[in-house]
C-alpha cells in the first residue's frame, strides 16, 4: 500500500512539472509499472483529487493527463492573479472636471486654453466615467462639441443640481488679481536677486 | 618541481596564498613570511597570465609580502618588552576574514544542491486573467473627491489664469519684449526647487507668459538635468512630470 | 470544517497558478481571512503536503509560499521531463555570493577588498542569474551601488529567509583555529624552522 502511495506522489510530481498533459505511457515508464496498473493508480488520484479540500484536479485528455485548476476557484485566483490597479481619479482629471462643471456647457478647445495643455484623454476618460456628457453643438466654424456635467456628476456629488455648486464670487476673482499682483511684485524682487 | 601554474586554480592572490598555508600546514596567526613569501613569488613568476588587470592583483599582493618580510627583518627599535604590532597582523585579518567566506561559500553550495532537486512551475495565469481590466467604479474613485475640493481646484485654475495676465505689466501700455537668459531661469527654478522641494513641470509653464519663455524654461530643465541637479519623474505617460533637486534638499 | 477545507483548496489553487512564491497577504486577501487564520491553514496544509503519497510540497519563503517537487522525485521527473540542468555557480561566484549574502547590503569595492581581485565579472555574472541584485545607494561619495540577496537566492540556496544562512561567524573561525593549531602541533618542527 505504502508503495503505491509513493508512485502516487511520482505522478503528482510529474504532472506538476509538466504543466501539459502528459501521456499514460511516458507515466507508466517513469513509474515503472504497466498501463494498466498505472491507469489504476491515476484513476484512484483522481477520486481523491475530487475531495473538497483540493484545489487542483487531474483531467484526462485522450489518453494523457493533466492537472489543472477547478473551475470554482476561477473567481478567488483572478483576484490573485490579476495586477492591481489602484483606480483613482487622477489630479488632471479632477482639473479638467472643476472647469466643465464651473464653465459649462464648453469645448474642448475652451478646456484646453485654461490648462494649456492637450485634453483629449482627459475628457474621453471622464466621458467613460460618465461624469461628463455631450450637451450640443456650438454654433461655430466647425460646431465643436459642447461638454457639460451628468446626471451621475451630480449624483456622486450630492447636488440636486449645479445651482447647488459652491459659488465662485466675483470678489474671489478679484482677490485672485489683487494677490497675484502682490506676488508678481514679491515674485519680482525673488527672481532679480538671482540675476 | 615542475608545476603547470594555472591562475584561473585561485580566485586571487589571498585564495594562492590561503593555499600555500594549508599546503605548508601553517599556523595562519603566525605565518613564516620569509618562507611564504619566496613560494608565493615563485609561483606568481611562472604565471603565464596575459591579462594585466589579473596579473597587477597578484603582483599588488606580492608587493605586500615583500614590505612586511622587509619589516619582520629590521632590527626592533625601542624597549624589548614594549608591545610591538605584528607587521602580519593586517594580513592575517584581511587571510581570515577571505577564508570566513570561503568556508560559507561550501556551506552555500551544500544548501543549492538540496533546492536544485526542487523544481518550480512557471506560473499559468490565463491571458484573459492577466488583463482583465476592473471596471471602474466611479463613487469609489470619487470617494474622497468632494465639492469643497472642486471648488479648491477651480479656484486655483481662475488664480492661475490671472497670473498668466500679469496685471503690473497689463497697466503698461505696451508690453515690452524682456531679456530672458538661460542662466538666470536655471538659477530661478532651481532656488524655487530647493524651497518646494518638487514642483510639476506644467506648474512652471504655467507661470511663463510668452512662447520665448517657455522655451527657455523647458531649455532650463535639460541644462538642469545635464549638469546633474534635478531629477524629473514621469509616472505615466501623459502624466505630468514631476522635477525634484538631487543632492542637499533631497529630502523626500 | 468544512468551510476550511473550502480555503485550503482555494489556496491550493492559486499556489497552483501563480507557480512564483505569493505573499502571506495576497493569499489571505483573496480567502478573505486575517494573516493569523490564514497562516495557520497554510500551516496544516503544509503538514498534509509531508505525507508519503504527496508529490509536491509547499515552501516559504521570505513571508510568502510557493509550491515545488519534493526532493525525492527528481530522479523520476528528470526521467520524463529531462530538465535542463540548473547553473551551477563556480566557485569565483559562490565565494562572491556569499560575500554578498553575509554582508549585505555591500557595495562593490567592499567586495573587492575583502575577495582581493576586481569583482565586476561576478556582481554581473550574479545579477544576471538574478540572485543579487541593487538594493539601495550608499550615502557616500559617488553614492556607489548597494547590492544584496534576491528571493531567487533564497529559493536556490533551500533557505525560507536570510535568517537562514549557515552561521560563520566567529564558531567558524574558531574552528579554523583549532584546527591550524592541530596542524601546527602535528608538524611543529616544520614551521618553527621556517620562522
Amino acid at each position: 500500500m505504502d508503495e503505491i502511495k509513493k508512485l502516487e506522489a511520482t505522478i503528482e510530481a510529474i504532472l506538476f512539472t509538466m504543466g501539459d498533459a502528459v501521456s499514460l505511457n511516458k507515466i507508466a515508464e517513469a513509474i515503472e509499472h504497466d498501463l494498466e496498473t498505472t491507469r489504476k493508480i491515476i484513476a484512484n488520484m483522481m477520486d481523491r483529487y475530487d475531495e473538497v479540500d483540493r484545489g487542483i484536479n487531474i483531467i484526462e485528455i485522450d489518453g494523457s493527463y493533466q492537472m489543472c485548476t477547478k473551475a470554482e476557484q476561477y473567481e478567488y485566483i483572478r483576484k490573485v492573479a490579476q495586477q492591481p490597479k489602484k483606480q483613482t481619479l487622477t489630479d488632471i482629471l479632477l482639473e479638467t472636471l472643476s472647469i466643465i462643471a464651473y464653465k459649462q456647457p464648453i469645448t474642448k478647445l475652451e478646456i484646453e486654453h485654461i490648462r494649456g495643455v492637450r485634453s483629449d484623454h482627459c475628457v474621453n476618460k471622464l466621458i467613460e466615467y460618465n461624469l461628463i456628457s455631450e450637451v450640443g453643438r456650438m454654433d461655430a466654424p466647425g460646431r465643436p462639441i459642447l461638454f457639460g456635467t451628468s446626471e451621475d456628476f451630480l449624483r456622486n456629488f450630492g447636488m440636486q443640481s449645479l445651482k447647488d455648486l459652491p459659488e465662485i464670487a466675483d470678489e474671489a476673482i478679484e482677490k485672485f488679481k489683487e494677490e497675484a499682483e502682490k506676488e508678481v511684485d514679491d515674485d519680482n524682487q525673488l527672481t532679480l536677486r538671482d540675476i | 618541481m615542475e608545476l603547470e601554474y594555472k591562475l584561473d586554480a585561485f580566485n586571487g592572490p589571498l585564495d594562492l596564498l590561503l593555499n600555500l598555508i594549508d599546503t605548508n600546514k601553517i599556523n595562519i596567526y603566525d605565518i613564516p613570511i620569509v618562507e611564504i613569501t619566496e613560494q608565493y613569488l615563485v609561483y606568481v613568476k611562472n604565471m603565464h597570465e596575459q591579462d594585466m588587470d589579473i596579473m597587477s592583483e597578484f603582483l599588488v599582493m606580492a608587493s605586500t609580502l615583500v614590505s612586511i618580510k622587509a619589516k619582520m627583518l629590521l632590527p626592533r627599535i625601542g624597549k624589548p618588552d614594549e608591545e610591538e604590532e605584528d607587521p602580519r597582523a593586517e594580513l592575517v585579518e584581511r587571510l581570515l576574514e577571505y577564508k570566513k567566506y570561503k568556508y560559507a561559500s561550501f556551506e552555500l553550495a551544500k544548501g543549492q544542491l538540496d533546492a536544485e532537486r526542487l523544481i518550480f512551475k512557471p506560473s499559468t495565469i490565463p491571458d484573459e486573467v492577466k488583463n482583465y481590466v476592473e471596471e471602474v467604479n466611479v463613487e469609489e474613485i470619487l470617494a474622497d473627491v468632494n465639492l469643497a475640493k472642486l471648488y479648491d481646484i477651480f479656484t486655483s485654475i481662475v488664480r492661475k489664469q490671472n497670473d498668466k495676465i500679469d496685471p503690473i505689466r497689463s497697466k503698461f501700455g505696451k508690453i515690452k519684449r524682456e531679456e530672458i537668459s538661460l542662466e538666470e531661469k536655471v538659477n530661478y527654478i532651481y532656488s524655487m526647487l530647493l524651497e518646494l522641494n518638487e514642483i510639476r513641470f506644467s506648474h512652471l509653464l504655467e507661470e511663463q507668459s510668452s512662447k520665448l519663455e517657455i522655451i527657455v524654461t523647458f531649455l532650463a530643465v535639460l541644462e538642469l538635468m545635464k549638469i546633474g541637479k534635478i531629477i524629473v519623474v514621469q509616472e505615466n505617460i501623459f502624466d505630468d512630470i514631476t522635477i525634484r533637486p538631487i543632492g542637499e534638499s533631497a529630502n523626500g
